[in-house]
């Protein structure tokens, strides 16, 4: 399956990526319009420090322990990404205390959380934030 | 191969998909009391907040027993098992043939002895869905509650409920609530978040009688009260395995297979203990993703495969009125603790490994704490001081970096 | 306008040869009667013939035909030749007059060898020496102009269609076991005798029917080895480098083919590693030499026509055969016109060499 | 400090309705030009800073911003104009030269601009390139004197000299490992052998990764000697003298000592630190003479096997000089012209030293064709190339192939803001700084190299065929291919060409 792989040695630590994401989640077709003036919650979150940056987002782990920690059924394995189904999910973050990633967050309102669905569940097509990385250092590839 | 589980839930599910990912073609029968397709029960107090519904607290789509060719019985109980003639007897009458039979009765509300408990007219336990239903039916805009036990099913409760009545009143017998998951810190802070909702708390007392609709507390107070919730605590439901000859101490003895002692018969959920490795002992972990994961592990192993249940942990992630708290591990050990107005972080690190944790308001990437307890990850081989501000992946080295994120083999 | 050497004029042409392998000797008719069935690919601008073995009683002499466009670029031109040469004859070349042909210069024609004293002062070869000089009248002596310097073989060319030449210059009185023609179809000149072809030198005859790209990268190559291009067209320039190749580097000449219309590089990276390096040498050493855009050649040299085509194949060129008759045209007609009963055409691959040689022992 | 006399050149516009303050261009701009004001929640610009390499206007995802020209001017004067003010108020203030990088931007003659290439109609055809084979392999170095043939009369083939085999007569142009980045030379060593041929170490020797790319390397042999030893002149296919460069004829070369770090310094083999100064003139060639024992002990010291290039400046007299190389023994002529790119060099000599390289080149093969040694020596021509038909130009006038160096760094993302010297480049070339030398992702650069060289080798192909000629040899010193426009007589003269309607 193709996954999402970051090396961190081209990342820039641009942030490109998470406005990418939260752009191609935002359901707006207007950058612009989706992200002026607002607090953006992407999936996909950089870590920088010391001169090394990289991205972070879901793995899309072969044993998923969200999906096996969801008390809802809200997450699910659907060929091969893993989805959340945010009207099922409560909010309850037992999928956060279990990631060893940390890439489960909540979403904006906090109700619910939201995950990177390798963009399956917007129109971006390709992820987002592999399509607009400057130096590809987020590549999505069959490995 | 004929598999029976007996239970309806995490549990449940969790060895129906264990099975099916090896198996596709065994029969596979569930037997559950309730009559219900497969629900969630931490969501019952979901329900009463309105957060969910019916629909959407079933934990697995309508189908899924019939896209797993699972025999459901619905409503009825397994009243016992044949271990010699390898059959479970239902109280209906008939019986159901097993190769392999898993337990996954859970638990049920225990209630200790009160005096003139018989006198309340209307009370409740906080377990199934149909405790909920009865419950929402019972309570009023008018209704003073009086829920007896602050701890997690308690304190869950009385979030659902506070929205829909007058007064809410929690007494319980520790001097602190949550006391559980918590330490007297992160209880106090929880604490004075719930009272902040107009809850109030009687503790380090218990309800010395019960009169008409007061209780009378034993240092002295009294709460009136029109409706009773009993939340004291749970017992592992461990009669039919006990009476075959499991090992049985609080909950079943089953193993990193999840298999008891008997050839055959394994347990998983509530009602067994799993191998809890930051105590290093055995114990009932009551935690919905323990039960999934000691099902599928339960389900495989009976399907022939091969999977190790060995990295249980006690662990929550559970929030009131907003507030997210997780924790996870065990608190004993050397003690490293923020704290500001709206946030709590405790981590407990012992023998160069984190123990435990506790975060409170803060609790963003909590998962990569856990992990290093389920991993037993030295801690020397992670920048601790960076990962001790904040969860963060910045803090292993970076080969172990191109493993996680880049694809390298590890 | 201006003529050729002046500028550089491009033409398209037909070409007719015909060559005996057991030394026949055959008079001019039919190759005349050849390049005149190609009438329409000539404009009437030029038109010419090569002729071997037509002076056997001289055949060890220089034969240079000469025009001449003036009395006084006779007198001077002659007076450098008898320098030079120990000339044995000299005489007007025999014409016919014909109203097709106008403006006709002096064609006069010496036969004779090089003073052996001078010859060996220079130090120089013989041939190289009568190539030197036929390159110093050429382009020092004005209104003089060489167009035939071979032993044993001659050029007549003239302004007009091809058969009008051969008659006028009564090509029916002379005999030679090959004959090559050309009928010319000039872009943009007023036709001048000299830029006619075939061109010559020494031995070596071109007559070519195409219009090389390469031109000016061949000619800036050729001039760094002592040639000097004067007319400027590619028929000037192929004998050059043909001269070169074959009489200087001593390619042989197949390997000269192999420079000209070098195989493709695709095609060499194909071929057993001998062969590889070979061709791989060839054209890298003389990768200036490589001729490019349309061409179909018909190179005549004492005992031997070369026919050959650029490697695209992009001009028509066929060859038949009868016995020991080999035809070449640019058309099969012109062949058929001339012998109905070939037993064998085949029109070579672009960059193919057919070289056809006297048989052994004949001695034309 | 006293009055600041000189004004930005540039102006960063930021549309404020675009932008979404992400702060792509703060974090990318090493000039510290932009910055977030946190109590105004907006982004601002300090133009004084810009450079104009237009980092953040390439990844600022809302297209917020732009560069822009300043309009504010001193009071218009032809003569003294806004540069000529600005730059004496410059030294005014510093008492120092004036330097810069890149090419000569002074509005001089582009003779490759008035020159126009021939095709085919009608009289003879123009070949599809895409039906039939349309070759560009070349070879450079010197061709055998004379013809050998074994004693059984077959051609003895093992006499040519070394050459260099190019499939496509474009050459990576010399640029140094301390000047440009790890990645930019890993992304030209590795375009070079994708495509078939040849970077150039440039003098800041050969950095132990990159042997692998021998084959496809020149090593550069210049004033300073950085970075020389036996294994480095043996890991190339050929060896480049430097004598002069087209950016700085006469000048020597100057790379801080902060440049001077780690690899750098070990790949050049002198202290970390040190400046590192390249003679004007090579202190051992005085004299053409000289030039031919460096030319005959590199020869020497590598067995014979690698054609040595000798690499010069087009100046005044270039075409007396590329004939006395010619016949130094050097195998091949590079000529670089007054265009050519450099890291860093006193603007007043980029800017006023040197002659076209169009005019050099022309001069230089028709001087060698005279002297009839021509074909001892091929010509690599650089000095702005900038596309494929100045590469066919080039050609046709009699270059062998051409060196790319600023059209190569542009394919890596340089902008031409020419400001190398300050070690800041955004785009990961002209720099040793770590987070800024990881912005160029040598695969994504070497494929941009890939991409631009295979396109100009297909415009090549098209050219070559719309012309009739379907081999670059064919083409080369085809001067009949060209027509001037536009030039006067002297100038046709020197370019060997007639002009247009001739």
């Amino acid at each position: 399956m193709k996954r999402v792989y970051v090396n961190e040695k081209w990342c820039l630590g641009c942030h490109l990526c998470e406005y990418n994401c939260a752009f191609a989640n935002s359901g707006c077709d207007d950058m612009v319009k989706a992200l002026k003036d607002v607090q953006i919650y992407p999936r996909i979150q950089i870590e920088q420090g010391n001169g090394i940056n990289f991205a972070v987002n879901c793995r899309h782990c072969e044993e998923p322990l969200c999906v096996k920690s969801c008390i809802t059924g809200a997450l699910s394995v659907q060929d091969g990404v893993i989805h959340v189904d945010q009207d099922k999910c409560v909010g309850c973050y037992t999928c956060i205390l279990v990631c060893p990633y940390g890439a489960v967050m909540p979403g904006p309102t906090g109700g619910v959380v939201q995950k990177c669905e390798l963009c399956t569940n917007n129109s971006s097509g390709e992820p987002a934030c592999v399509k607009g990385c400057p130096n590809r250092a987020i590549v999505f590839e069959e490995r | 191969m004929n598999y029976v589980i007996i239970g309806n839930s995490a549990a449940a599910v969790g060895c129906v998909e264990g099975i099916r990912s090896i198996d596709k073609t065994g029969s596979i029968t569930v037997i559950s009391d309730e009559p219900h397709h497969v629900y969630s029960r931490p969501l019952i107090s979901y329900l009463l907040y309105g957060k969910t519904d019916r629909e959407k607290m079933k934990y697995r789509p309508d189908d899924f027993y019939e896209k797993n060719s699972v025999t459901a019985l619905f409503g009825v109980t397994a009243e016992k098992v044949d271990y010699e003639a390898k059959k479970v007897v239902l109280n209906n009458g008939s019986s159901v043939a097993f190769d392999k039979l898993l337990f996954a009765t859970g638990s049920s509300p225990f209630v200790p002895p009160m005096e003139g408990l018989d006198t309340v007219p209307k009370k409740f336990s906080f377990m199934k869905l149909d405790d909920a239903m009865a419950l929402e039916e019972a309570i009023g805009p008018q209704s003073r509650v009086l829920i007896v036990g602050a701890g997690l099913i308690g304190l869950k409760c009385a979030e659902g409920i506070r929205g829909k009545v007058r007064e809410l009143t929690v007494v319980d017998l520790a001097p602190r609530i949550l006391p559980s998951i918590l330490d007297e810190e992160g209880s106090d802070m929880v604490q004075k978040h719930i009272e902040k909702q107009g809850i109030t708390f009687h503790l380090g007392t218990s309800v010395a009688r019960f009169g008409a609709e007061k209780a009378e507390l034993k240092n002295g107070e009294t709460v009136e009260f029109d409706v009773l919730v009993l939340a004291v605590g749970v017992r592992p439901n461990t009669a039919l395995a006990a009476e075959i000859g499991c090992k049985v101490n609080r909950g079943i003895v089953s193993d990193e297979h999840c298999r008891t002692n008997l050839d055959g018969i394994y347990a998983a959920g509530d009602c067994s203990e799993s191998y809890d490795i930051t105590e290093d002992q055995y114990r009932v972990l009551a935690l919905w993703p323990n039960a999934y994961m000691q099902g599928e592990t339960a389900g495989i192993d009976m399907a022939g495969g091969n999977q190790l249940y060995d990295k249980a942990i006690p662990m929550n992630a559970i929030g009131f009125f907003d507030l997210h708290v997780i924790t996870a591990g065990s608190y004993a050990g050397e003690a490293y603790v923020t704290r500001t107005e709206d946030t709590y972080k405790k981590l407990i690190t012992k023998d160069n490994l984190l123990k435990g944790f506790i975060l409170i308001g803060e609790i963003a990437r909590a998962g990569i704490y856990t992990s290093l307890i389920r991993e037993k990850t030295p801690l020397d081989t992670v920048d601790f001081e960076l990962i001790r501000e904040r969860p963060q992946l910045m803090a292993f080295a970076a080969p172990e970096r191109a493993v996680k994120l880049g694809g390298a083999k590890a | 306008m201006q003529k050729e050497g002046a500028i550089r004029i491009p033409s398209g042409c037909a070409i007719s040869g015909i060559f005996s392998r057991s030394g026949k000797r055959m008079n001019g008719e039919p190759i005349i009667q050849s390049i005149s069935t190609m009438h329409d690919r000539s404009n009437g601008l030029g038109g010419g013939f090569a002729a071997y073995g037509i002076y056997p009683r001289s055949r060890d002499l220089y034969a240079f035909h000469v025009f001449y466009d003036s009395v006084r670029a006779k007198e001077e031109c002659e007076k450098v030749i008898m320098a030079n040469f120990d000339v044995t004859i000299a005489e007007k070349i025999p014409t016919r007059e014909m109203p097709e042909i106008t403006d006709e210069p002096l064609i006069w024609r010496y036969f004779g060898l090089p003073f052996e004293k001078l010859l060996k002062d220079t130090r120089l070869d013989e041939k190289e020496f009568v190539a030197r000089f036929v390159t110093k009248v050429n382009t020092e002596i004005k209104g003089a102009y060489v167009f035939s310097s071979g032993k044993n073989m001659g050029v007549f060319k003239a302004v007009g269609f091809p058969e009008d030449v051969g008659r006028y210059y009564r090509l029916e009185d002379y005999e030679g076991y090959c004959w090559t023609a050309h009928g010319r179809y000039p872009t943009n000149t007023p036709g001048w005798w000299g830029g006619a072809h075939p061109f010559s030198m020494l031995d070596y005859s071109i007559v070519h029917n195409g219009e090389i790209s390469s031109y000016d990268a061949n000619r800036r190559f050729i001039e760094m080895f002592g040639y000097k291009c004067t007319l400027l067209t590619d028929t000037e320039v192929i004998t050059y480098i043909v001269d070169f190749l074959n009489r200087k580097q001593h390619l042989s000449l197949k390997e000269a083919a192999q420079v000209i219309a070098a195989p493709f590089w695709s095609e060499i990276d194909r071929l057993p590693p001998e062969q590889q390096k070979k061709l791989t040498y060839l054209r890298n050493v003389f990768s200036s030499l490589l001729i490019t855009g349309p061409f179909s050649v018909l190179l005549g040299f004492t005992g031997g026509l070369m026919a050959l085509n650029d490697r695209l194949k992009l001009r028509s060129m066929v060859i038949g055969e009868k016995g020991d008759m080999f035809y070449v045209a640019s058309e099969e007609c012109a062949i058929q016109t001339i012998e109905p009963n070939i037993e064998h055409f085949r029109a070579p691959q672009g960059g193919e060499p057919v070289i056809v040689t006297l048989n052994e022992g004949v001695d034309a | 400090m006293g009055i600041d006399y000189l004004s930005p050149d540039y102006e960063v516009v930021r549309n404020p309705q675009r932008c979404i303050a992400c702060r792509v261009c703060e974090r990318q701009c090493a000039n510290e030009v932009h910055s977030y004001d946190s109590e105004w929640k907006v982004m601002k610009s300090d133009d004084s800073k810009c450079v104009n390499c237009h980092r953040c206007v390439a990844l600022c995802p809302t297209h917020a911003l732009k560069i822009v020209k300043t309009d504010d001017t001193f009071k218009i004067n032809a003569n003294w104009t806004n540069e000529a003010i600005g730059e004496v108020f410059r030294q005014a203030g510093t008492g120092g030269m004036l330097l810069s990088s890149m090419g000569n931007p002074q509005p001089y003659p582009i003779y490759w601009d008035k020159i126009l290439i021939n095709a085919s109609q009608v009289t003879n055809p123009s070949i599809d390139p895409l039906r039939e084979p349309m070759e560009t392999r070349t070879f450079l170095g010197k061709r055998p004197e004379k013809l050998e043939r074994d004693a059984d009369g077959s051609l003895v083939t093992d006499n040519l000299p070394p050459n260099l085999e190019l499939s496509v007569p474009v050459l990576f142009s010399a640029m140094s490992y301390g000047s440009i980045s790890y990645n930019a030379h890993e992304s030209l060593a590795r375009a070079a052998r994708e495509l078939g041929t040849y970077y150039n170490t440039g003098e800041g020797g050969l950095h132990e990764d990159f042997y692998q790319y021998g084959p496809h390397t020149i090593v550069q042999v210049a004033s300073g000697r950085f970075g020389v030893h036996k294994d480095y002149l043996e890991a190339g296919a050929a060896i480049e003298i430097k004598i002069g460069q087209g950016a700085k004829p006469g000048i020597g070369g100057h790379l801080p000592g902060e440049k001077i770090v780690g690899d750098v310094s070990r790949t050049r083999m002198i202290p970390e630190g040190s400046d590192a100064i390249s003679p004007a003139p090579h202190h051992d060639i005085y004299s053409i003479e000289d030039l031919r024992q460096l030319v005959y002990s590199l020869k020497e010291a590598t067995n014979y096997k690698k054609p040595i290039i000798v690499k010069i400046a087009a100046v005044h007299n270039v075409a007396a000089i590329a004939s006395g190389i010619a016949r130094s023994g050097a195998d091949i002529i590079a000529i670089d012209g007054y265009r050519g790119g450099t890291g860093a060099a006193p603007t007043r000599i980029r800017d006023n030293v040197g002659i076209p390289i169009e005019l050099a080149l022309a001069a230089v093969d028709e001087r060698l064709r005279q002297e009839r040694i021509r074909n001892n020596v091929s010509i690599v021509v650089g000095g702005s190339i900038r596309n494929s038909a100045d590469i066919v130009k080039a050609i046709a006038l009699g270059a062998d192939a051409v060196y790319i160096g600023t059209a190569a760094l542009l394919a890596l993302g340089c902008h031409l803001c020419r400001t190398c010297q300050s070690g800041k480049c955004n785009w990961g070339i002209a720099t040793q700084r770590p987070d800024l030398v990881k912005r160029l992702n040598p695969d994504i650069g070497s494929k941009r190299l890939v991409n631009l060289v295979s396109a100009w080798q297909h415009e090549i192909m098209e050219m070559m065929g719309g012309m009739g000629i379907n081999s670059i040899e064919a083409l080369r010193g085809n001067r009949l291919m060209l027509r001037g426009v536009g030039l006067n007589e002297k100038e046709l003269e020197i370019l060997g060409i007639k002009h247009a309607g001739e």
